[in-house]
């Protein structure tokens, strides 16, 4: 029999409403930064376009319209003019946001993942895993990607998966470099000896204990990887090393659209345009968690 | 004021007798090889702690005692000599049946906070302990959790909080129940209060002076607040520089030290309503070398100095 | 004679988002040339806003409201940044609680020592270094010549708390602040540092120690200052308020307080946890971890008023400090006052 | 340790990293399909030999370059020449040697990557100071909104706006080339929006985290101008951070930004890699390799050093690795 | 230095270089870019072998103002023997090389001994590559000595009589063995220095040359500068003070038109973006000059397990079902192609040609079981960069024949790979390709998509496998491997790829020019007919030239134009 003090204010150190979780809050003092928050939905936007290409665009990608070729902007049925073939800008816009949210999304995605399993591993390992694994990094660090994505892109085709891959390979090691360091000051947390004393083991400190309270910033870096991935499309596809056309991707409109700066420059710059936005929404957003996730601030 | 019951009675009958050891150090040496050179951080210490006993350790920040705590919970092995809990050698010991093992002894962590597991509601954190070694279902767990956390004291209202809204010392109670949801034998403690403020400080303290003595638990209690062990302890180690200089019944230690650095920290003391003792007039010099431990007393050893 | 603080009616809050706490309010106090003043409390009580206001250094969300901080007849909160920026580390020294932090990590102790000396154009660097070094010398620390050159990180912790206090202590300001300078060390440590400071003390500096421990603040202190939730509890000399203590916090807060060689004493911790500021109880903040907190508790706000003494033997009259503080004990509760 | 064994250690690994990357590289230049002969013979304008005339010509360049000895001999060969900085003539430029084409290009590229960053520093640091010291001001969003629009311009399109408005609106400057110093100017330009957009707010959230440092307070409480605080004690301490940010930028910078030497038709390292890789031009392609790698690591432990000569703490403990290590558990000595 | 250049460069970027004096002291400055030149031996296959043609080196004859025909260089005259087989070179006394040597027939004896020879010279490369030409002026004993069949040079047709006389025998009658002697690689060297300098020779310091410029400067990987050669023979014709030649290193992205534009070059190529641009701006066309039908565009057919395109009814339904006239108006400088042979080639007879006919097409397509494009596998377009014509293609035949299409663009070294493989069952297609060549029949019908490529292209997939493991067999001799792919071509290639080849060679032994030009026009048809290159477009080559540029005479050649003859008109303030 025990008999314990119940603390008649017991609430004084607890807010007052519902549980809020770590989520909520970073939820909330999301919510509040208004540059931030515009900026997600302009996102949420560009995903929403992009998933529902086929009813918003006029046109398909590639159909061309032989009477209307080079139209500038604003021609009739075609507001954003139309290409050397013909074929409607609007549309490709879209149907290229498609491509570069997918290669982008899906590129950040497998280097998270190539990220979390090598950084997590060698961060809480440590010893000679870390060295080794941090090993591999470093050269690959020192290793110029884009001999990578050439082989990559030549062996498996121009396709979508080929870029990404290109592209998230040369962005996986920053990634796991940053994750390692997080994993290292996460495991000096002394919940992490808590939990081995518990009795957990070495996966499920580093799964469940370690992982979620490490991946903050990677969030974070992951929002700012996004736009860079958009941009690294596009760079491959200067270097003709881009998803295949006709598939529109605005790194390809981009890049063909400069050999046209001056004999139609709609073409540059509509595409450059929306990327230089859809970059800036989603630095704002990262922008935005991390000040979220921030709590060295005024609340504490 | 409310009363808790609790129902498991067997917790008591751990005790097999007097003079039976729960947990038993001895000749534990722990070498750490940084890059700087070797850290010689626990020397030759041996111990042992009796079933239901409480131990206290003390000694100025760095002499080892976390280090001991550690090596006793089987967290890290030790450069030599052998740990013994309840007969089980833990240097023999591992992987799966280590973490078994581990059920059986619990710790209590300085920092609360830091402690419990920031992105688990704290009826998460108390009962993952018990998901780890897969005791009951999803509910009977939570049902368990929150009987833990009205047994220390926090409102069961409050279970779907998360740890960084409770104050420090209702985080130290979630600790607690954490610490206390496998039934352990042993609660280690290693500086249990030492981040709270005193007023919390002393409502943690009679938390755990209630349970220790409800549930019969064995206790190793860290610290280097010369007053709370001497409140807590049956019998009190003091350490210097990774050895243990003075081991004694905790009246004894406190009113007759014989080790010079015991001594020396006890006069260090400032307390509140009696003026402190005078410093010795030539304050003592640790030394590294290993000095044989000698009975002076029946139960009370020094180190020689 | 070096001239005395005395602050006056200090309000100090908080911008937040969405509202203003007051973290400081209505604090008052005086602290005379050689004296020590003792500011105890819970953490989180506004002790270190409270100095930092004086200071003048709060983060930018903070706002002194109200009140004045006299030094010798000047109000320190009237002067303009430049003027204040003579003030402090000149009249008023300031150590902090955490050394390794309060200590610049990439500059020698050299730099950190001397560069106030300059700024306050109070000597030039040859002068200025061998005064650090004599300070440093002062406050225990071997071989000071070459220690001067070292970095922070380079000595140990009860070190660098020594550095930290000869630093403030370099320019011999009239007031030195205290922030908990002894909380991050040992024991042993801690009265080799109590020692030193009380040494500041007899040659005339006015001490304000912020501390936890009322063991430190009665061996070290002549008057304490007990806040709750942002408010002064209780006041008067140290000795006289811990061998009776007015105030039902300041009796918890004694209660609650472990002692070597008195282990039959009763532990009574007390109940519940500090209040938050956003969220401040009506009448007397402390009412509901109270005993012996009654209905009207809850209703009125409790001004700091004499305390009568109810029957108290003065134990330690030493006749050390001003008559004032010897009498001078107020507290905030109309309980204690009415009832002793 | 001591700082030789600590090089020494570092140079090892060096050496080992280098390896690897060689061996990498070789084996994606093995795998990827093509081979120089045959795409030399499109590239050129050989074209209208038409089919099979040309397989003689394959079959010479292969027996030339060593195409038709096994694959591991001619690394062997290769390294060989590499560990004496030799990596012998360029498929592409047969009278020069790749290490000559390497010492041409690189300065080019370095010396637009040293200015670029060293204008984007000047740039960046006022504005990251400015914006942290009013942090959450209509000055700082102001300035952070403008910086973060910089990052918006990939420098291609950058490189392309500046040569319309230089070039063909003004007038005063040459659309491309490498002839003088005003060649520079649109290159440079194009580069330096980006970097400085990253240091900018790198320095600003640095700068924050240093600003709220105890001993900024403590500076302050001791009298010291608000300007010399943030100068002496704050600026130097949330530079540090920035030194690791640097070294990649530059070594990043320095191997060559393909995009822009590619639009100002400049003759720099990048671009020769780029090509290098499209044409298969062998020893070409690993020579740049190894030197960028090499680069890059050099930039790492030089990074290092500077970090440890901006704080004493890591110089003390002999490298930040072994800081960092020590960091988490201090080593405390009895008082 | 960093710039390469010792500092004293000519700023020509933002000022033109114009003199204010009157005429006489005009100097005349022809300013041009080009890609990095690594080598301009003209042995070599680079970009470098034709600027050496374009006026650094002058060979025995030259190609007269259209590129039709060949005009006297260094040799003022020359003879064909009665049976064809010989031609008797007599070169002009006043021929001379830049260090004041006269050229004689030895140093071009010589050189040819350097081209023929394997791995010969260590130039910087070695000569092969521009060796592989002779098979266009079929010298005898050339391709044997190549190849190493023998070891002995006089066995090789080419003899010095004297000093002045250049004997060359040729293996049969040759009708383009004139036009072919203007090909870069034949142009002569002065082999002394080349042999005392074999790294060196071609660097400004050591380059002894006998065009009517030489090298001044070359800054390597920076700029190339040529001033007039005093000992030419022909120095009226010479009006250029200095050339100066920007190189810069390879660069496709911005509009080529923006240094022309900012008076920064006076000549240069145009591409379809650049092409619109010109012609937008009134003032800009006028500057737009055009070389017309300099290469074609074709489609070469995939070999694929899948047997689709064996069907030649398939392959010519594809062929007619191509709005060559769409294609051509998407491409800018191209026109319809509507054979294998360039319009401008001279005789061309329209008879030849393949034209649009979506009724046959339709027809055909639906007799092989496609109605209206139904069931009709996609086709793969495989290509090595992104082009507007390629879509134009997909384009046009998704709408004349409704089959669908798509282009396969891929990184060049995968396309030189993929495009002699044989394909997987599910590809079908074909490459994207294009061919520039001297203009008349011989190369045209027998040396572009030569009767020989033809009956390669015409092999059933699995023998064209086990034709190129006989190619890639390095254990055979020369001798053994033409004879069993000879073998092959001789049982498996298609009938009418084998009469092509008869009549070919038909032609290529009749002395008499109407008989000759009617067998190869027949060869022609016959080629087309055959639809495995599937003809597109003719593409012209557009210039922007600034106006007071005088006496550029562009031609159908991959060297565009010679410096010889040109002049710049002081600008008209
Ligand atoms: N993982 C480790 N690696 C290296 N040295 C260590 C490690 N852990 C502890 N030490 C060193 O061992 C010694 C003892 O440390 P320990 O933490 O046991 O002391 P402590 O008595 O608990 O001190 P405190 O009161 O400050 O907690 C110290 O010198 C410490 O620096
Ligand atoms: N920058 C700030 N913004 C908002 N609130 C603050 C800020 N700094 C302090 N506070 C609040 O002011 C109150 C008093 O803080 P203060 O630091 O003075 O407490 P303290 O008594 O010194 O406590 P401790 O003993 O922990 O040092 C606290 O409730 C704290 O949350
Ligand atoms: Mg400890
Ligand atoms: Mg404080």
């Amino acid at each position: 029999m025990a008999t314990i003090t119940e603390e008649p204010a017991a609430t004084a150190g607890v807010e007052a409403g519902e549980a809020r979780s770590h989520w909520s809050r970073a939820w909330a003092r999301f919510k509040a930064n208004r540059l931030a928050f515009v900026s997600l939905i302009f996102c949420g936007l560009l995903i929403v376009t992009a998933l529902a290409a086929p009813w918003i665009a006029p046109y398909h990608f590639s159909e061309t319209d032989p009477d209307a070729r080079l139209a500038p902007l604003g021609t009739e049925g075609h507001l954003l003019g139309t290409d050397l073939l013909g074929r409607d800008i609007f549309s490709r816009l879209i149907y290229g946001l498609r491509t570069a949210l997918f290669v982008a999304f899906g590129a950040e995605l497998a280097s998270l993942v190539v990220a979390i399993l090598i950084g997590l591993s060698a961060g809480y390992i440590g010893g000679r895993v870390d060295q080794g694994l941090m090993g591999i990094t470093d050269v690959m660090y020192a290793f110029p990607s884009y001999l990578f994505a050439i082989v990559l892109v030549t062996v498996m085709g121009r396709s979508l998966w080929a870029v990404m891959l290109a592209i998230g390979i040369s962005s996986w090691v920053t990634q796991a470099r940053l994750v390692r360091a997080q994993v290292l000051t996460v495991k000096e947390r002394e919940y992490v000896e808590a939990a081995r004393s518990m009795g957990a083991s070495g996966t499920t400190i580093s799964l469940r204990y370690i992982l979620p309270n490490a991946i903050g910033p990677l969030l974070v870096t992951t929002s700012f990887a996004i736009p860079a991935a958009i941009g690294a499309e596009a760079g491959l596809a200067l270097l003709g090393l881009g998803v295949q056309p006709p598939t529109p991707s605005w790194g390809s409109m981009i890049s063909e659209g400069t050999s046209y700066i001056l004999a139609a420059p709609h073409l540059l710059f509509l595409p450059a345009a929306l990327f230089a936005l859809t970059l800036l929404a989603f630095t704002w957003v990262g922008d935005g968690i991390r000040d979220a996730f921030d709590t060295s601030g005024e609340d504490r | 004021m409310v009363d808790v019951t609790v129902e498991h009675d067997d917790a008591r009958t751990g005790a097999d007798g007097a003079g039976g050891y729960l947990i038993t150090a001895d000749g534990v040496d722990k070498v750490f090889s940084t890059r700087a050179g070797d850290v010689h951080a626990v020397r030759d210490v041996s111990l042992s702690v009796r079933h239901g006993e409480t131990l206290g350790l003390v000694g100025e920040s760095g002499s080892g005692k976390s280090t001991m705590a550690r090596l006793m919970m089987g967290l890290m092995p030790p450069t030599s000599g052998t740990i013994t809990f309840d007969g089980v050698d833990l240097s023999a010991v591992h992987g799966r049946e280590m973490r078994r093992l581990r059920a059986r002894m619990q710790m209590v962590f300085q920092n609360p906070y830091g402690s419990l597991l920031p992105h688990y509601s704290v009826s998460a954190n108390v009962a993952e302990p018990l998901r780890l070694h897969k005791r009951g279902d999803k509910e009977s767990r939570r049902k368990r959790a929150i009987e833990l956390l009205t047994m220390v004291g926090v409102n069961p209202r409050f279970a779907d909080h998360y740890p960084r809204q409770f104050s420090g010392g209702q985080q130290q109670r979630v600790a607690i129940a954490r610490a206390l949801a496998l039934e352990p034998k042993l609660l280690m403690c290693d500086e249990p209060t030492s981040s709270l403020d005193v007023s919390i400080q002393a409502q943690v303290l009679a938390l755990l002076d209630e349970l220790r003595t409800s549930l019969g638990l064995t206790l190793v209690f860290i610290s280097h607040n010369l007053a709370v062990v001497e409140r807590f302890a049956d019998r009190v180690a003091v350490m210097c520089l990774g050895q243990v200089v003075e081991i004694a019944p905790t009246e004894v230690l406190f009113d007759s030290p014989r080790h010079p650095y015991t001594q020396q920290l006890l006069a260090a003391v400032l307390p509140v309503t009696k003026d402190p003792l005078p410093a010795p007039a030539t304050p003592w010099q640790p030394r590294a070398e290993v000095l044989p431990l000698r009975e002076v007393a029946p139960g009370h050893f020094v180190r020689e100095a | 004679m070096s001239p005395s603080l005395e602050v006056e009616g200090l309000r100090t809050e908080f911008g937040l988002r969405d509202r203003v706490l007051r973290v400081v309010d209505d604090v008052s106090f005086t602290v005379e040339p050689g004296q020590a003043l003792a500011i105890v409390g819970e953490s989180g009580s506004g002790k270190s806003v409270a100095m930092r206001s004086v200071m003048r250094l709060l983060p930018k969300t903070g706002r002194i409201a109200g009140g004045q901080a006299r030094l010798g007849g000047t109000d320190l909160l009237a002067l303009s940044e430049r003027q204040m920026r003579k003030v402090r580390g000149r009249d008023i020294g300031m150590v902090f609680q955490n050394a390794m932090e309060a200590l610049n990590p990439t500059l020698t102790l050299e730099r950190q020592l001397t560069e106030h000396l300059k700024w306050h154009g109070i000597c030039d660097h040859a002068e200025a270094k061998r005064r650090a070094v004599e300070t440093l010398g002062d406050v225990g620390i071997p071989e000071p010549e070459k220690r001067i050159r070292t970095y922070p990180f380079q000595l140990s912790g009860g070190m660098r708390q020594r550095a930290m206090i000869a630093m403030a202590m370099v320019t011999q300001p009239s007031v030195l602040i205290a922030d908990e300078p002894t909380t991050a060390v040992d024991v042993t440590v801690q009265r080799q540092l109590l020692d030193l400071l009380a040494e500041l003390k007899a040659r005339g500096t006015g001490i304000i120690m912020i501390t936890h421990d009322l063991g430190v603040a009665r061996y070290f202190c002549d008057d304490a200052m007990v806040m709750y939730a942002g408010r002064v509890v209780e006041h008067g000399p140290i000795r006289r308020l811990l061998s009776r203590p007015a105030h039902p916090y300041t009796t918890g807060l004694f209660e609650s307080t472990l002692e070597v060689g008195a282990r039959q004493r009763a532990l009574l911790p007390i109940p519940g946890s500090p209040p938050d500021l956003a969220y401040r109880p009506t009448g007397c903040a402390f009412h509901p971890r109270c005993g012996r907190a009654e209905e009207r508790c809850g209703r009125e706000e409790q001004p700091l008023l004499p305390w009568p003494g109810h029957g108290e033997v003065d134990l330690l009259h030493a006749g050390a400090g001003p008559e004032r503080n010897a009498e001078r004990r107020e507290v905030a509760c109309w309980k204690a006052v009415e009832h002793g | 340790m001591s700082f030789m064994t600590y090089l020494g250690k570092r140079v090892m690994r060096m050496v080992l990293s280098l390896t690897a990357v060689s061996m990498i590289t070789f084996t994606l230049l093995q795998l990827a399909p093509g081979n120089f002969a045959d795409i030399q013979r499109i590239s050129a304008g050989a074209a209208q030999f038409g089919g099979s005339g040309t397989e003689d010509m394959v079959h010479a360049f292969a027996s030339r370059y060593g195409d038709d000895i096994p694959a591991w001999r001619q690394y062997l060969i290769f390294m060989k020449g590499a560990v004496t900085w030799d990596f012998g003539p360029s498929y592409k430029y047969p009278t020069q040697d790749v290490q000559d084409i390497i010492a041409q290009g690189f300065p080019i590229s370095a010396t637009i990557a040293l200015i670029a960053v060293a204008l984007s520093l000047l740039i960046a640091i006022p504005i990251g100071v400015y914006a942290a010291v009013r942090q959450n001001s209509p000055a700082d969003h102001g300035t952070m909104f403008l910086i973060t629009l910089g990052t918006a311009l990939p420098n291609y399109l950058t490189g392309v706006i500046l040569v319309l408005f230089f070039t063909l609106t003004l007038g005063v400057l040459p659309s491309s080339g490498w002839a003088g110093p005003h060649y520079m100017i649109m290159p440079v330009l194009a580069l330096v929006l980006g970097p400085t957009a990253v240091l900018a707010r790198y320095v600003r959230s640095s700068m924050l985290e240093t600003l709220r440092e105890e001993y900024v307070v403590a500076a302050l409480a001791k009298g010291g101008p608000r300007s010399t605080v943030i100068m002496r004690h704050a600026l130097r301490n949330s530079l540090i951070p920035i030194v690791t940010v640097l070294g990649p930028l530059l070594a990043s910078l320095m191997t060559g930004t393909v995009f822009v030497e590619a639009l100002f038709r400049i003759p720099g390292l990048g671009l020769y890699f780029a090509q290098a890789a499209a044409s298969r031009d062998m020893p070409l392609l690993m020579g740049t390799a190894l030197f960028f790698a090499l680069i890059l690591m050099t930039m790492n432990l030089i990074v290092d050093l500077v970090y440890g000569y901006l704080d004493p703490r890591i110089r003390a403990a002999g490298g930040v690795s072994r800081w960092r290590r020590s960091q988490k558990s201090p080593l405390r000595q009895p008082a | 230095t960093l710039f390469g250049d010792d500092g004293d460069s000519r700023d020509n970027g933002t000022s033109s270089s114009d003199d204010t004096d009157a005429d006489p002291g005009h100097e005349q400055v022809l300013r041009l870019s080009s890609s990095n030149l690594p080598i301009i031996d003209p042995q070599v296959v680079t970009f470098g072998m034709w600027m050496s043609a374009k006026g650094i080196f002058e060979g025995l004859v030259v190609q007269n103002e259209e590129g039709t025909d060949v005009a006297p260089g260094m040799a003022e005259s020359w003879e064909m023997s009665e049976d064809g087989l010989t031609y008797t070179f007599h070169i002009r006394d006043n021929a001379a090389w830049s260090n004041g040597d006269p050229v004689t027939a030895e140093d071009f004896e010589r050189t040819y001994q350097r081209l023929f020879t394997p791995e010969a010279g260590e130039t910087g490369g070695s000569t092969s590559g521009a060796n592989s030409y002779q098979s266009s002026t079929n010298i005898k004993g050339a391709a044997d000595f190549l190849e190493g069949g023998t070891e002995d040079w006089s066995e090789v047709g080419v003899r010095a009589v004297d000093e002045r006389v250049l004997e060359i025998e040729v293996e049969t009658p040759t009708p383009g063995f004139l036009m072919a002697m203007t090909h870069p690689s034949m142009l002569p060297l002065h082999m002394d220095t080349v042999e005392e300098h074999p790294q060196d020779w071609q660097e400004a310091e050591h380059i002894v040359s006998n065009g009517p410029f030489m090298l001044d400067r070359w800054v390597t990987n920076s700029s190339m500068e040529l001033v007039p050669n005093p000992h030419y023979w022909d120095p009226e014709n010479v009006h250029l003070d200095r050339i100066e030649i920007a190189l810069l290193e390879g660069g496709t992205t911005g509009a080529a038109t923006v240094p022309y534009e900012n008076d920064e070059v006076d000549i240069v190529g145009l591409a379809n973006a650049d092409i619109i641009r010109m012609e937008s701006d009134p003032e800009l066309a006028e500057h737009i000059r055009v070389a017309p039908s300099v290469s074609y565009v074709y489609l070469a057919t995939l070999r694929s397990e899948n047997p689709l395109l064996e069907d030649v009814n398939i392959r010519k339904a594809l062929s007619l079902g191509l709005d060559r006239e769409y294609i051509a108006t998407v491409t800018p400088d191209g026109e319809p192609g509507h054979s294998l042979v360039l319009g401008i080639v001279p005789g061309y007879d329209e008879s030849i040609e393949v034209s649009e006919d979506v009724e046959e097409a339709k027809r055909l397509l639906a007799e092989a079981g496609y109605p209206d494009g139904e069931g009709f596998p996609e086709i793969n377009l495989l290509a090595g960069s992104s082009n507007v014509d390629v879509e134009a293609i997909v384009d046009s035949w998704r709408r004349n024949l409704g089959i669908s299409a798509k282009a396969d663009t891929v990184e060049s070294g995968v396309l030189v790979e993929r495009r002699w493989a044989v394909q997987d069952d599910d590809y079908v297609g074909f490459y994207y390709g294009s061919f520039a060549g001297t203009p008349n029949w011989p190369t045209m019908v027998g040396s572009l998509w030569s009767p020989r490529d033809i009956q390669e292209f015409s092999l059933p997939a699995d023998v064209w496998t086990e034709y190129q493991e006989v190619q890639a067999d390095s254990d055979l001799s020369i001798a053994e491997r033409n004879e069993e792919l000879s073998a092959i071509r001789d049982e498996h290639a298609s009938e009418g790829s084998q009469e092509l080849a008869d009549l070919v060679e038909q032609a290529m032994n009749t002395t008499d020019d109407a008989e000759q030009e009617a067998l190869f026009i027949e060869a022609a048809r016959l080629r087309e007919e055959q639809h495995l290159i599937i003809p597109v477009l003719w593409k012209d080559r557009y210039f922007a030239v600034r106006p007071t540029i005088d006496g550029l005479n562009l031609r159908p050649s991959l060297d565009a134009y010679y410096f010889k003859g040109m002049s710049i008109a002081a600008e008209e303030q």
